[in-house]
């Protein structure tokens, strides 16, 4: 008979319309600013450099290399080397980056520049609310923008910065390590410079 | 100038001006409004007459325009449907070059 | 105490009016009467167009507006102050007319179109006494007020001088002509049986009440027959889905109102929506029993909110309907208004006839009943079988 | 002469003179319609309410409509650059004045109007649906029978004759 389907359409849309009101599962968007989706594990929005110990400037991991700059493809970080060196986490002497900028406007969130980092010192933020009123320079982060202390790395990618760190402490082991034998090596050099002259007199205790 | 008589001129300017249309203008469409002009004044002469005659109450004048606008509406399709049947063969609406009498 | 709450409105007018001195008394009565109507109906127009947005999401199983309560206030309402943002953004737009417009016909297109549809609101009994003017032949009124709608349409296509609205306007103006019949033929069942175009005796013929229910003509078969026929007409009559195609915006951008931007839209918008109250505030009057109280012991609620109440839950199955149903394609809209509609009217008034000289109680019910159903059916039958898809035909304009 | 009944019929009268002087004819078809609201108005103002809402169904409703459709279909929508008038205008117009003066004379100064101002006539639409009925039983039926002839006459003329006569310089 004519008119059936309307009736069985109109039933499906009313059953629509009043379970909306009881059942959960229906209406499943969520209030964006109020209510947030928990994010997902490797959510990657843009860079950031990380920082040991609490300090940007000294604790700061990139050693400005120039690695990342030659590899990113839209070409949006921008580095100038230091003059004099730092310490860096395995107390070697290390150039660190006067300026190290990332057009966030360009960036395509690729994290190519993390794969190719040697030093772990960059990595993807996931914060995605960056809007600003000048489009130009509000998007170009600088150093200071840039850095994140570790401790901030391990609460957004718990994962991988635990195998970060995990990396960063099997190289800080090797150094020592090497630096160890390199000790000993020099102990023995020098035990065995000091046999052929033993009696120069030990300098006189102040 | 009693309300009769001022119904009587605007009925009677009315009738004027369509039969001025129906006369004076090209066009095959306009002398179709210019027809209905007239009609809807001869209407309106019916209605003053009614309305200020000696018996209302006979409901003549009213049913007479009834019966008027009816065949006015059967007239005025049937007028534009020659006018379109005129266009699609002679291409043209106007009046004055619609002369030929045969088919 | 439930009269005076019932006449609140009818004495708070005479009271006003006494003020006013002697000559100029139905004047003024007639001035609070219309700004009664223009005040009432647009804020409903706005409130509706909230509750419309909202039901369609629901259905669609999302929140509809739930930003913007009390405007430059943190309180939220639920989204029901979003009628105004809404109206100032349409109030403030720029409003474009196309240089190759017809600028005077341009301009007057929406204020046709409104006019009418207010007038409309004249003749609609609100409640108890509460008509504004009580015309001896109030349905004709409406519906002569109502077809001088499709000049506006006319001139708004026609003025803007683009295809898409003329193609609009020619749709728009085919659609409300062969809808326009069958709505006043199902209205004039109602008139047959009833003996009067008087609004006010439609409604005091089904003023009555037997075992408690009232005397609606939409229980009787021939009233149902011809409420669905006055629902579907009404639906085309003010171009909502599924008889939306004059401004599909799929197909042609926006019909008859392309060209119009700011608050001609926003006139447009309005006129559209005040002609499905009208529309549907008729139907009401006409089949559900307009103010009365659909059973006995309910008739101590004041007679305007049982009108308001239908006028709600009617614009409710407006607004369903629109979330429910695809659209029409032209020569469906049209075969179904001539093919099914037109016919189904013609016989519905032929049972409304027997009906009334059948007056033997019980057994016109059975003969009508069936007659409708077997009507129905049958007419149906021939629509839904003819769907032969032949080759397709153009017809060139030369 | 009530100031209601004053406007309503210059107006009309406005209208009226506007529907013949205009280029475009899509205007005129709708001063025509000012018009025959004009003159729905003035039937309202002499109690013939029933006579008023048919006028505005018949005529603005359906009539100017179909006038508006007639002037789409035959293309002629914009002003024609040549002259509007026929060749004959002049007389025509000469011919309409004197029309005009005749009637108007004619009814200002001729002795046989009512001049009583009767009361306002109740009719009710059940009057007229009674006189319908009872005494212009015949016209009735005759006008039915002429409506449906004239559509099914109008349908026929206006039909495409794609079938029968092929017109040479268009391939259907």
């Amino acid at each position: 008979m004519l008119g059936e389907q309307i009736i069985k359409g109109m039933a499906v849309t009313a059953r629509n319309f009043f379970e909306s009101y009881v059942s959960k599962d229906r209406l499943t968007t969520v209030q964006y600013p109020e209510e947030r989706l928990p994010q997902k594990g490797n959510t990657r929005q843009f860079p950031f450099l990380v920082y040991d110990g609490d300090d940007a400037e000294k604790g700061l991991r990139c050693v400005a290399c120039q690695i990342c700059e030659k590899e990113c493809p839209p070409k949006c970080i921008y580095i100038v080397k230091s003059k004099d060196k730092k310490p860096d986490y395995k107390g070697q002497m290390q150039v660190y980056p006067v300026r190290f900028d990332i057009d966030l406007s360009v960036c395509m969130s690729c994290s190519i520049c993390v794969e190719v980092c040697p030093f772990e010192s960059i990595k993807m933020n996931t914060e995605f609310e960056l809007s600003t009123a000048d489009r130009f320079g509000g998007l170009l982060f600088g150093k200071d923008k840039l850095a994140k202390s570790n401790s901030y790395y391990q609460k957004v990618h718990p994962k991988d910065a635990a195998e970060s760190d995990a990396v960063i402490a099997a190289e800080k082991a090797k150094a020592e390590a090497k630096a160890k034998a390199a000790a000993e090596a020099k102990a023995k050099a020098a035990a065995a410079a000091v046999s052929p002259a033993p009696p120069v007199t030990p300098a006189q205790p102040l | 100038m009693t309300p009769l008589q001022a119904c009587l001129l605007v009925s009677a300017f009315l009738f004027a001006v369509g039969f001025a249309g129906a006369v004076t203008r090209r066009h095959a469409i306009l002398v179709l409004i210019g027809i209905e002009l007239m009609l809807n004044a001869a209407n309106l002469n019916f209605i003053a007459f009614w309305r200020f005659g000696p018996h209302p109450e006979a409901l003549t004048g009213i049913l007479f325009v009834l019966f008027s606008m009816a065949l006015a509406g059967a007239e005025a399709a049937v007028g534009l449907a020659l006018v379109i049947a005129i266009y699609r063969h002679k291409k043209t609406s106007n009046l004055d070059e619609v002369k030929e009498l045969q088919g | 105490m439930f009269n005076t709450l019932d006449q609140i409105f009818v004495n708070a007018l005479h009271w006003l009016v006494s003020f006013v001195p002697e000559p100029w008394r139905p004047l003024a009565s007639s001035m609070l009467c219309i700004s009664f109507i223009l005040m009432v109906f647009p804020a409903f127009f706005s409130i509706i167009t909230i509750f419309e947005r909202k039901g369609i999401g629901r259905i669609q199983n999302r929140y509809g507006p739930n930003r913007v309560g009390i405007p430059f206030t943190k309180i939220r309402l639920c989204g029901f102050g979003q009628f105004v943002p809404d109206g100032l953004k349409m109030l403030t737009k720029e409003d474009i007319v196309p240089r190759a417009a017809d600028k005077l016909i341009h301009f007057l297109a929406p204020v046709v179109m409104l006019i009418p549809v207010l007038l409309a609101y004249a003749v609609l009994p609100f409640g108890r006494n509460m008509t504004m003017t009580d015309y001896d032949a109030g349905l004709l009124f409406f519906f002569a007020i109502g077809g001088a709608v499709e000049i506006a349409v006319f001139m708004a296509g026609w003025s803007s001088r683009n295809k898409y609205s003329l193609l609009g306007a020619m749709r728009a103006i085919a659609q409300m002509i062969s809808y326009e019949i069958p709505l006043i033929l199902s209205a004039v069942t109602v008139v047959m049986v009833v003996g009067s175009l008087k609004l006010e005796d439609i409604i005091a013929a089904q003023n009555q009440y037997t075992y408690g229910i009232a005397h609606w003509h939409v229980f009787t078969p021939w009233g149902l027959l011809g409420f669905v026929l006055y629902f579907i007409a009404s639906l085309a009559e003010s171009n909502r889905t599924p008889f939306d195609l004059p401004e599909a915006e799929s197909e042609i951008i926006a019909g008859y109102f392309t060209e119009y931007s700011g608050f001609k839209f926003a006139l447009f918008f309005l006129g559209e929506y005040l002609g499905m109250f009208a529309i549907s505030g008729l139907g009401i009057t006409l089949f559900l029993g307009g103010w009365t109280s659909p059973v006995s012991f309910l008739t101590w609620i004041p007679s305007y909110i049982w009108f308001f109440s239908k006028l709600i839950t009617l614009i409710f199955v407006f607004i369903w309907i629109r979330a429910t149903l695809p659209r029409l394609r032209m020569d469906q809209l049209m075969n179904f208004a001539w093919k099914f509609m037109l016919p189904l009217a013609l016989i519905n008034i032929l049972i409304a006839g027997i009906w009334h000289f059948m007056n033997v109680e019980w057994q016109r019910w059975i003969v009508c009943s069936t007659l409708v159903l077997a009507a129905y059916v049958w007419l149906g039958r021939g629509l839904m079988h003819q769907q032969k898809l032949g080759k397709r035909t153009y017809r060139y304009a030369e | 002469m009530s100031p209601a009944f004053f406007i309503t019929a210059i107006v009309t009268i406005l209208a009226a003179a506007t529907v013949m002087s205009l280029r475009n004819l899509v205007h005129c078809a709708l001063a025509m319609a000012i018009t025959f609201s004009g003159i729905a108005a003035i039937y309202l103002q002499l109690n013939a309410e029933f006579v008023g809402f048919a006028e505005i169904l018949v005529y603005v409703g359906a009539i100017a409509i179909l006038i508006v459709f007639a002037i789409l279909l035959t293309r002629s929508g914009e002003a024609p650059e040549k002259s509007v008038l026929t060749a004959g205008w002049a007389a025509g117009l000469v011919v309409s004045v004197l029309v005009f003066a005749v009637l108007g004379w004619s009814a200002l100064n001729s002795t046989a109007l009512p001049t009583t101002v009767t009361a306002a006539p109740k009719i009710t639409v059940k009057k007229i649906g009674e006189a319908l009925m009872g005494k212009f039983i015949l016209p009735l039926e005759i006008v039915a029978l002429v409506l449906t002839a004239a559509m099914i006459g109008a349908v026929i003329i206006a039909l495409k004759e794609d079938a029968k006569t092929e017109n040479p310089g268009r391939k259907s």
